[in-house]
Protein backbone atom coordinates (compact mmCIF):
# COMPACT_ATOMS: atom_id res chain seq x y z
CA UNK A 1 0.00 0.00 0.00
CA UNK A 2 1.30 3.31 -0.91
CA UNK A 3 1.97 6.42 1.29
CA UNK A 4 -0.54 8.03 -1.12
CA UNK A 5 -3.25 5.90 -1.19
CA UNK A 6 -6.52 7.72 -0.66
CA UNK A 7 -8.90 5.29 -1.63
CA UNK A 8 -9.51 1.55 0.04
CA UNK A 9 -11.85 -0.87 -2.07
CA UNK A 10 -11.83 -4.14 -0.99
CA UNK A 11 -14.23 -7.30 -2.10
CA UNK A 12 -13.84 -10.23 0.73
CA UNK A 13 -14.67 -13.57 2.63
CA UNK A 14 -13.54 -12.42 5.60
CA UNK A 15 -15.47 -10.62 8.63
CA UNK A 16 -15.38 -6.50 8.41
CA UNK A 17 -13.45 -4.87 11.24
CA UNK A 18 -14.59 -1.43 11.53
CA UNK A 19 -11.69 -0.22 13.46
CA UNK A 20 -9.52 -1.14 10.55
CA UNK A 21 -11.59 0.20 8.03
CA UNK A 22 -11.23 3.54 10.02
CA UNK A 23 -7.58 3.01 10.53
CA UNK A 24 -7.20 3.08 7.03
CA UNK A 25 -9.58 6.70 6.43
CA UNK A 26 -7.36 8.50 9.46
CA UNK A 27 -5.13 11.17 8.60
CA UNK A 28 -4.22 14.27 10.34
CA UNK A 29 -5.40 16.79 8.10
CA UNK A 30 -9.14 15.36 8.88
CA UNK A 31 -11.09 16.69 11.51
CA UNK A 32 -14.11 14.08 10.95
CA UNK A 33 -14.80 10.61 10.50
CA UNK A 34 -18.05 9.20 9.20
CA UNK A 35 -19.14 5.78 9.18
CA UNK A 36 -21.92 3.14 7.16
CA UNK A 37 -22.31 -0.41 8.87
CA UNK A 38 -24.65 -2.82 7.12
CA UNK A 39 -25.63 -5.51 9.34
CA UNK A 40 -27.58 -8.82 8.97
CA UNK A 41 -31.18 -8.64 10.09
CA UNK A 42 -32.22 -11.28 12.91
CA UNK A 43 -35.01 -12.12 10.50
CA UNK A 44 -32.84 -14.59 8.14
CA UNK A 45 -30.61 -17.82 9.01
CA UNK A 46 -27.98 -15.88 7.25
CA UNK A 47 -26.95 -14.08 3.64
CA UNK A 48 -24.84 -14.80 1.24
CA UNK A 49 -23.38 -12.54 -1.22
CA UNK A 50 -21.88 -12.72 -4.45
CA UNK A 51 -20.59 -10.44 -6.97
CA UNK A 52 -19.10 -9.47 -10.60
CA UNK A 53 -16.00 -8.77 -9.10
CA UNK A 54 -13.80 -6.64 -11.45
CA UNK A 55 -16.83 -4.78 -12.05
CA UNK A 56 -18.03 -4.42 -8.81
CA UNK A 57 -14.70 -3.16 -7.92
CA UNK A 58 -15.02 -0.82 -11.19
CA UNK A 59 -18.48 0.55 -10.28
CA UNK A 60 -17.52 1.28 -6.50
CA UNK A 61 -14.06 3.20 -8.08
CA UNK A 62 -16.40 4.95 -10.11
CA UNK A 63 -18.76 6.26 -7.61
CA UNK A 64 -15.43 7.05 -5.35
CA UNK A 65 -14.39 9.27 -8.18
CA UNK A 66 -18.39 10.70 -8.19
CA UNK A 67 -18.49 11.31 -4.70
CA UNK A 68 -15.54 13.22 -4.73
CA UNK A 69 -16.16 15.31 -7.33
CA UNK A 70 -19.43 16.56 -5.40
CA UNK A 71 -17.28 16.79 -1.65
CA UNK A 72 -14.00 17.90 -0.66
CA UNK A 73 -12.96 14.37 1.03
CA UNK A 74 -9.38 13.14 2.44
CA UNK A 75 -9.76 9.44 1.99
CA UNK A 76 -12.65 7.50 1.43
CA UNK A 77 -13.13 3.38 2.32
CA UNK A 78 -15.60 0.80 0.66
CA UNK A 79 -15.07 -2.43 2.14
CA UNK A 80 -18.09 -4.76 1.41
CA UNK A 81 -18.06 -9.01 2.51
CA UNK A 82 -19.15 -11.89 0.15
CA UNK A 83 -20.18 -15.38 0.81
CA UNK A 84 -21.94 -15.94 3.66
CA UNK A 85 -22.52 -13.67 6.13
CA UNK A 86 -24.29 -15.03 10.25
CA UNK A 87 -26.70 -12.75 11.51
CA UNK A 88 -25.72 -9.91 13.31
CA UNK A 89 -22.17 -9.89 10.96
CA UNK A 90 -21.48 -6.68 9.11
CA UNK A 91 -21.60 -7.11 5.18
CA UNK A 92 -20.82 -3.33 4.91
CA UNK A 93 -18.65 -0.79 5.88
CA UNK A 94 -18.00 2.18 4.03
CA UNK A 95 -15.69 5.09 6.14
CA UNK A 96 -14.71 8.52 5.09
CA UNK A 97 -12.73 11.23 6.37
CA UNK A 98 -12.75 15.03 5.50
CA UNK A 99 -11.76 18.30 7.03
CA UNK A 100 -14.67 19.42 7.77
CA UNK A 101 -17.87 17.00 9.35
CA UNK A 102 -20.48 18.12 6.22
CA UNK A 103 -18.26 16.61 3.63
CA UNK A 104 -17.82 13.40 5.44
CA UNK A 105 -21.69 13.09 6.66
CA UNK A 106 -22.64 13.89 3.39
CA UNK A 107 -20.14 11.49 1.24
CA UNK A 108 -21.35 7.85 3.51
CA UNK A 109 -24.78 8.27 2.71
CA UNK A 110 -24.23 9.15 -0.96
CA UNK A 111 -22.22 6.36 -1.01
CA UNK A 112 -24.05 3.67 0.53
CA UNK A 113 -27.11 4.92 -0.95
CA UNK A 114 -25.17 4.30 -4.60
CA UNK A 115 -23.48 1.58 -3.96
CA UNK A 116 -26.89 -0.09 -3.48
CA UNK A 117 -28.59 0.94 -6.56
CA UNK A 118 -25.20 0.36 -9.13
CA UNK A 119 -23.05 -2.28 -7.61
CA UNK A 120 -23.35 -5.68 -9.31
CA UNK A 121 -23.10 -7.37 -5.38
CA UNK A 122 -26.50 -9.37 -5.05
CA UNK A 123 -27.74 -11.31 -1.65
CA UNK A 124 -29.79 -13.53 -1.24
CA UNK A 125 -31.74 -14.23 1.92
CA UNK A 126 -31.93 -17.88 3.10
CA UNK A 127 -34.73 -18.62 5.60
CA UNK A 128 -35.11 -21.68 7.73
CA UNK A 129 -37.94 -22.62 4.65
CA UNK A 130 -36.42 -21.30 1.48
CA UNK A 131 -34.46 -18.47 -0.10
CA UNK A 132 -34.54 -15.40 -2.36
CA UNK A 133 -32.75 -12.93 -4.04
CA UNK A 134 -33.23 -9.33 -2.82
CA UNK A 135 -33.57 -6.10 -5.02
CA UNK A 136 -32.72 -3.02 -3.70
CA UNK A 137 -35.63 -0.80 -3.74
CA UNK A 138 -33.83 1.69 -6.40
CA UNK A 139 -31.88 -0.49 -8.07
CA UNK A 140 -30.52 1.03 -11.43
CA UNK A 141 -32.06 -1.64 -13.53
CA UNK A 142 -35.46 -1.08 -15.71
CA UNK B 1 -13.72 -19.70 -34.09
CA UNK B 2 -12.66 -15.81 -33.75
CA UNK B 3 -16.86 -14.95 -33.60
CA UNK B 4 -17.43 -15.62 -30.18
CA UNK B 5 -18.22 -13.61 -26.84
CA UNK B 6 -18.64 -14.70 -23.31
CA UNK B 7 -21.72 -14.06 -20.98
CA UNK B 8 -21.70 -14.18 -17.83
CA UNK B 9 -24.49 -15.00 -15.03
CA UNK B 10 -25.52 -13.74 -11.61
CA UNK B 11 -27.73 -14.35 -8.71
CA UNK B 12 -31.38 -14.92 -10.08
CA UNK B 13 -30.12 -15.43 -13.69
CA UNK B 14 -27.14 -18.25 -12.87
CA UNK B 15 -30.22 -20.04 -10.87
CA UNK B 16 -32.23 -20.21 -13.07
CA UNK B 17 -30.25 -21.72 -15.57
CA UNK B 18 -28.01 -23.40 -13.31
CA UNK B 19 -24.91 -22.29 -15.91
CA UNK B 20 -22.70 -19.23 -14.53
CA UNK B 21 -20.65 -18.50 -17.89
CA UNK B 22 -21.29 -19.53 -21.47
CA UNK B 23 -19.17 -18.95 -24.64
CA UNK B 24 -22.13 -18.44 -27.23
CA UNK B 25 -20.61 -17.99 -31.51
CA UNK B 26 -22.09 -14.75 -33.41
CA UNK B 27 -24.06 -16.00 -36.47
CA UNK B 28 -22.12 -16.57 -39.18
CA UNK B 29 -24.27 -13.91 -41.09
CA UNK B 30 -23.37 -11.05 -38.70
CA UNK B 31 -20.05 -9.96 -37.33
CA UNK B 32 -21.55 -8.35 -34.52
CA UNK B 33 -25.64 -9.00 -31.82
CA UNK B 34 -27.30 -5.78 -31.19
CA UNK B 35 -28.81 -6.28 -27.63
CA UNK B 36 -32.17 -6.99 -29.41
CA UNK B 37 -30.29 -9.63 -31.22
CA UNK B 38 -28.74 -10.52 -27.77
CA UNK B 39 -32.22 -10.79 -26.19
CA UNK B 40 -34.16 -12.95 -28.45
CA UNK B 41 -30.81 -15.36 -28.46
CA UNK B 42 -30.60 -15.90 -24.74
CA UNK B 43 -34.44 -16.64 -24.70
CA UNK B 44 -33.96 -18.96 -27.61
CA UNK B 45 -31.24 -21.11 -25.53
CA UNK B 46 -33.24 -20.41 -22.18
CA UNK B 47 -36.89 -20.32 -21.73
CA UNK B 48 -36.32 -19.93 -18.48
CA UNK B 49 -34.27 -16.83 -18.82
CA UNK B 50 -37.31 -14.84 -20.29
CA UNK B 51 -38.50 -13.10 -17.19
CA UNK B 52 -35.19 -12.67 -15.45
CA UNK B 53 -33.83 -10.99 -18.56
CA UNK B 54 -36.59 -8.52 -18.67
CA UNK B 55 -35.63 -7.04 -15.20
CA UNK B 56 -32.37 -7.02 -15.62
CA UNK B 57 -29.21 -4.68 -17.68
CA UNK B 58 -26.28 -5.77 -19.35
CA UNK B 59 -23.00 -5.03 -18.66
CA UNK B 60 -20.42 -5.30 -21.87
CA UNK B 61 -16.66 -5.55 -20.81
CA UNK B 62 -18.35 -4.14 -16.89
CA UNK B 63 -19.82 -1.67 -18.61
CA UNK B 64 -23.86 -0.93 -18.06
CA UNK B 65 -25.53 -0.42 -21.63
CA UNK B 66 -28.66 1.10 -22.51
CA UNK B 67 -30.52 -2.11 -23.65
CA UNK B 68 -33.00 0.35 -25.47
CA UNK B 69 -29.95 1.81 -27.25
CA UNK B 70 -29.69 0.44 -30.96
CA UNK B 71 -26.49 1.78 -31.72
CA UNK B 72 -24.75 -0.84 -28.89
CA UNK B 73 -23.75 -4.16 -30.58
CA UNK B 74 -21.83 -7.28 -28.70
CA UNK B 75 -18.80 -7.81 -30.68
CA UNK B 76 -16.34 -10.86 -31.06
CA UNK B 77 -14.23 -11.16 -27.68
CA UNK B 78 -16.67 -9.19 -25.73
CA UNK B 79 -17.80 -10.12 -22.16
CA UNK B 80 -21.20 -9.63 -21.62
CA UNK B 81 -22.94 -10.18 -17.92
CA UNK B 82 -26.42 -10.50 -17.32
CA UNK B 83 -26.91 -8.05 -13.85
CA UNK B 84 -30.22 -8.90 -12.06
CA UNK B 85 -31.50 -6.31 -10.04
CA UNK B 86 -28.31 -5.61 -7.92
CA UNK B 87 -29.06 -5.88 -3.67
CA UNK B 88 -25.03 -5.19 -2.31
CA UNK B 89 -25.16 -3.27 0.87
CA UNK C 1 -26.50 -1.08 32.64
CA UNK C 2 -30.20 -2.44 31.98
CA UNK C 3 -30.88 -4.87 29.86
CA UNK C 4 -33.37 -2.46 28.15
CA UNK C 5 -30.95 0.68 28.18
CA UNK C 6 -30.96 2.72 24.54
CA UNK C 7 -29.38 5.68 25.22
CA UNK C 8 -25.95 6.06 25.85
CA UNK C 9 -24.71 9.49 27.45
CA UNK C 10 -20.91 9.75 28.59
CA UNK C 11 -18.96 12.50 29.21
CA UNK C 12 -15.19 11.18 30.27
CA UNK C 13 -11.51 12.12 30.48
CA UNK C 14 -10.91 8.80 28.90
CA UNK C 15 -10.11 7.80 25.44
CA UNK C 16 -13.25 7.39 23.15
CA UNK C 17 -12.74 3.96 21.47
CA UNK C 18 -14.98 3.61 18.73
CA UNK C 19 -15.60 -0.23 18.62
CA UNK C 20 -16.88 -0.15 22.12
CA UNK C 21 -19.08 2.89 21.43
CA UNK C 22 -20.69 1.06 18.37
CA UNK C 23 -21.26 -2.24 20.20
CA UNK C 24 -23.47 -0.35 22.65
CA UNK C 25 -25.66 0.57 20.17
CA UNK C 26 -25.66 -2.58 18.12
CA UNK C 27 -28.80 -4.58 17.97
CA UNK C 28 -30.28 -7.52 16.11
CA UNK C 29 -33.40 -5.61 15.70
CA UNK C 30 -30.94 -2.95 13.32
CA UNK C 31 -29.40 -3.66 10.15
CA UNK C 32 -27.65 -0.11 10.20
CA UNK C 33 -25.57 1.71 12.18
CA UNK C 34 -23.77 5.29 11.19
CA UNK C 35 -20.94 6.79 13.22
CA UNK C 36 -19.47 10.10 13.27
CA UNK C 37 -16.11 10.79 14.73
CA UNK C 38 -14.44 14.19 15.97
CA UNK C 39 -10.74 14.42 16.07
CA UNK C 40 -8.03 17.17 16.56
CA UNK C 41 -6.84 18.38 13.81
CA UNK C 42 -2.77 18.76 13.43
CA UNK C 43 -2.72 22.60 13.35
CA UNK C 44 -2.65 22.89 17.21
CA UNK C 45 -0.72 21.63 19.88
CA UNK C 46 -3.45 20.04 21.73
CA UNK C 47 -7.54 20.67 22.38
CA UNK C 48 -8.73 21.08 25.94
CA UNK C 49 -12.46 20.77 26.80
CA UNK C 50 -14.37 21.67 29.96
CA UNK C 51 -17.85 21.35 30.26
CA UNK C 52 -20.79 22.65 32.74
CA UNK C 53 -21.58 18.57 33.09
CA UNK C 54 -24.69 18.11 34.75
CA UNK C 55 -26.61 20.33 32.02
CA UNK C 56 -24.33 19.29 29.21
CA UNK C 57 -26.01 15.32 30.29
CA UNK C 58 -29.30 16.80 30.43
CA UNK C 59 -28.68 18.90 26.92
CA UNK C 60 -27.53 15.76 25.23
CA UNK C 61 -30.40 13.79 26.98
CA UNK C 62 -32.87 15.95 25.66
CA UNK C 63 -31.26 16.44 22.09
CA UNK C 64 -31.70 12.56 21.98
CA UNK C 65 -35.10 12.70 22.85
CA UNK C 66 -35.85 15.25 20.11
CA UNK C 67 -33.71 12.98 17.73
CA UNK C 68 -36.20 10.20 18.45
CA UNK C 69 -39.38 11.84 17.69
CA UNK C 70 -37.82 12.95 14.24
CA UNK C 71 -36.74 9.53 13.07
CA UNK C 72 -37.07 5.87 14.31
CA UNK C 73 -34.18 4.93 15.70
CA UNK C 74 -32.86 1.75 17.53
CA UNK C 75 -30.19 2.61 19.83
CA UNK C 76 -28.30 5.99 20.32
CA UNK C 77 -24.96 6.68 22.29
CA UNK C 78 -23.03 10.24 22.40
CA UNK C 79 -19.75 10.69 24.28
CA UNK C 80 -17.28 13.41 24.62
CA UNK C 81 -14.13 13.78 25.93
CA UNK C 82 -13.26 16.39 28.30
CA UNK C 83 -9.62 17.55 29.13
CA UNK C 84 -7.09 17.47 27.20
CA UNK C 85 -6.90 15.96 23.79
CA UNK C 86 -3.97 15.05 21.99
CA UNK C 87 -3.70 15.60 18.05
CA UNK C 88 -4.79 12.75 16.45
CA UNK C 89 -7.96 11.64 19.35
CA UNK C 90 -11.18 11.59 19.48
CA UNK C 91 -13.02 14.30 21.22
CA UNK C 92 -16.57 13.08 20.16
CA UNK C 93 -18.57 9.80 18.85
CA UNK C 94 -21.70 9.46 17.65
CA UNK C 95 -23.24 6.69 16.68
CA UNK C 96 -26.73 5.37 16.30
CA UNK C 97 -28.61 2.02 14.85
CA UNK C 98 -31.75 2.02 13.01
CA UNK C 99 -33.89 -1.09 10.93
CA UNK C 100 -33.09 1.04 7.79
CA UNK C 101 -30.14 3.15 7.20
CA UNK C 102 -31.63 6.54 6.27
CA UNK C 103 -32.67 6.71 9.98
CA UNK C 104 -29.66 6.14 11.27
CA UNK C 105 -27.38 8.42 8.49
CA UNK C 106 -29.86 11.22 9.70
CA UNK C 107 -30.29 10.81 12.98
CA UNK C 108 -26.02 10.98 13.11
CA UNK C 109 -25.91 14.24 11.26
CA UNK C 110 -28.60 15.99 12.94
CA UNK C 111 -27.33 15.04 16.24
CA UNK C 112 -23.12 16.19 15.90
CA UNK C 113 -24.77 19.32 14.10
CA UNK C 114 -27.22 20.44 16.97
CA UNK C 115 -24.82 18.98 20.10
CA UNK C 116 -22.68 21.63 18.41
CA UNK C 117 -25.07 24.32 18.55
CA UNK C 118 -26.87 23.36 21.72
CA UNK C 119 -24.81 21.68 24.44
CA UNK C 120 -22.33 22.95 26.83
CA UNK C 121 -18.85 22.05 26.16
CA UNK C 122 -16.21 24.35 25.66
CA UNK C 123 -12.88 24.01 23.20
CA UNK C 124 -9.61 25.63 24.14
CA UNK C 125 -7.11 25.71 21.05
CA UNK C 126 -3.78 25.16 22.59
CA UNK C 127 -0.94 26.98 19.45
CA UNK C 128 2.62 26.58 20.09
CA UNK C 129 2.37 30.68 21.21
CA UNK C 130 -1.02 31.02 22.59
CA UNK C 131 -4.37 29.41 23.08
CA UNK C 132 -7.93 30.58 22.46
CA UNK C 133 -11.51 29.62 23.00
CA UNK C 134 -13.24 28.50 20.17
CA UNK C 135 -17.26 29.40 19.28
CA UNK C 136 -19.22 26.96 17.03
CA UNK C 137 -20.34 29.22 14.23
CA UNK C 138 -24.56 27.78 14.97
CA UNK C 139 -23.72 28.15 18.68
CA UNK C 140 -27.05 29.04 19.85
CA UNK C 141 -25.95 32.15 21.53
CA UNK C 142 -27.26 35.43 20.74
CA UNK D 1 -28.54 34.19 54.29
CA UNK D 2 -31.65 32.82 52.40
CA UNK D 3 -31.60 35.08 49.61
CA UNK D 4 -28.48 33.48 47.75
CA UNK D 5 -28.03 32.69 44.26
CA UNK D 6 -25.17 30.35 42.97
CA UNK D 7 -23.13 31.68 39.98
CA UNK D 8 -21.32 30.06 37.90
CA UNK D 9 -18.44 31.04 35.12
CA UNK D 10 -17.15 29.00 32.39
CA UNK D 11 -14.49 28.79 29.75
CA UNK D 12 -13.85 32.21 28.66
CA UNK D 13 -16.11 34.06 31.60
CA UNK D 14 -13.75 31.88 33.68
CA UNK D 15 -10.83 32.67 32.31
CA UNK D 16 -11.28 36.73 32.33
CA UNK D 17 -12.13 37.00 36.18
CA UNK D 18 -10.41 33.75 37.43
CA UNK D 19 -13.46 32.92 39.11
CA UNK D 20 -15.30 29.36 38.52
CA UNK D 21 -18.28 30.35 40.98
CA UNK D 22 -19.54 33.02 43.39
CA UNK D 23 -22.30 32.98 45.66
CA UNK D 24 -24.33 35.88 45.24
CA UNK D 25 -27.01 37.80 47.97
CA UNK D 26 -30.14 39.34 46.02
CA UNK D 27 -30.82 42.90 47.48
CA UNK D 28 -32.42 43.19 50.54
CA UNK D 29 -34.81 45.46 48.62
CA UNK D 30 -36.07 42.67 46.64
CA UNK D 31 -37.31 38.63 46.53
CA UNK D 32 -35.95 38.22 43.25
CA UNK D 33 -33.57 39.16 40.10
CA UNK D 34 -34.44 40.18 36.78
CA UNK D 35 -32.52 39.10 33.94
CA UNK D 36 -31.11 43.02 33.19
CA UNK D 37 -30.88 43.32 36.99
CA UNK D 38 -28.10 40.25 36.96
CA UNK D 39 -26.70 41.65 34.31
CA UNK D 40 -26.02 44.62 35.72
CA UNK D 41 -24.79 43.25 38.87
CA UNK D 42 -22.43 40.98 37.24
CA UNK D 43 -21.23 43.97 34.95
CA UNK D 44 -20.78 45.63 38.42
CA UNK D 45 -18.82 43.04 39.90
CA UNK D 46 -16.98 42.38 37.45
CA UNK D 47 -15.50 44.86 34.67
CA UNK D 48 -13.53 42.21 32.40
CA UNK D 49 -16.58 40.50 32.07
CA UNK D 50 -18.99 43.82 30.38
CA UNK D 51 -18.32 41.68 26.81
CA UNK D 52 -18.31 38.15 27.22
CA UNK D 53 -21.60 38.67 29.15
CA UNK D 54 -22.74 40.28 25.87
CA UNK D 55 -22.09 37.19 23.73
CA UNK D 56 -23.26 34.69 26.44
CA UNK D 57 -26.79 32.63 26.99
CA UNK D 58 -27.59 32.38 30.69
CA UNK D 59 -28.77 29.02 32.18
CA UNK D 60 -30.67 29.06 35.33
CA UNK D 61 -30.79 25.24 37.01
CA UNK D 62 -29.40 23.72 33.80
CA UNK D 63 -32.17 25.91 31.55
CA UNK D 64 -31.20 27.98 28.72
CA UNK D 65 -33.23 31.20 29.34
CA UNK D 66 -34.05 33.83 27.04
CA UNK D 67 -32.28 37.18 27.95
CA UNK D 68 -34.67 39.66 26.63
CA UNK D 69 -37.72 37.39 28.79
CA UNK D 70 -38.19 40.72 31.41
CA UNK D 71 -40.88 37.89 32.94
CA UNK D 72 -37.71 35.23 34.07
CA UNK D 73 -36.65 36.43 37.63
CA UNK D 74 -33.48 34.52 39.54
CA UNK D 75 -34.77 33.45 42.92
CA UNK D 76 -33.10 32.80 46.11
CA UNK D 77 -31.16 29.10 46.10
CA UNK D 78 -30.88 29.20 42.22
CA UNK D 79 -27.84 28.34 40.16
CA UNK D 80 -27.18 30.67 37.09
CA UNK D 81 -24.58 29.69 34.51
CA UNK D 82 -23.12 31.92 32.05
CA UNK D 83 -22.53 30.35 28.67
CA UNK D 84 -19.97 31.79 26.07
CA UNK D 85 -20.69 30.60 22.50
CA UNK D 86 -20.49 26.76 22.91
CA UNK D 87 -17.76 24.82 20.99
CA UNK D 88 -18.04 21.10 21.79
CA UNK D 89 -17.93 18.31 19.29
Amino acid sequence: MEKTEKDFIKLTSDPLILQDIVDLVKDDQAGAISTFCGTTHKTVVRLEYESYIPMAEKEISSIITDVRSKWELTKVAVHHRLGIVPVGETSVIIAVSSVHRNESLKAVEWLINTLKEKVPIWKKEIYYDGSSWKENTKSKCC
Amino acid sequence: MSKEFTILYFASARDAINISSEIISIPATSSSLSLQDLTNLLNNRHENLVKILENSMFAINMQYVDKDDESIMVKPGDEVAIIPPVSGG
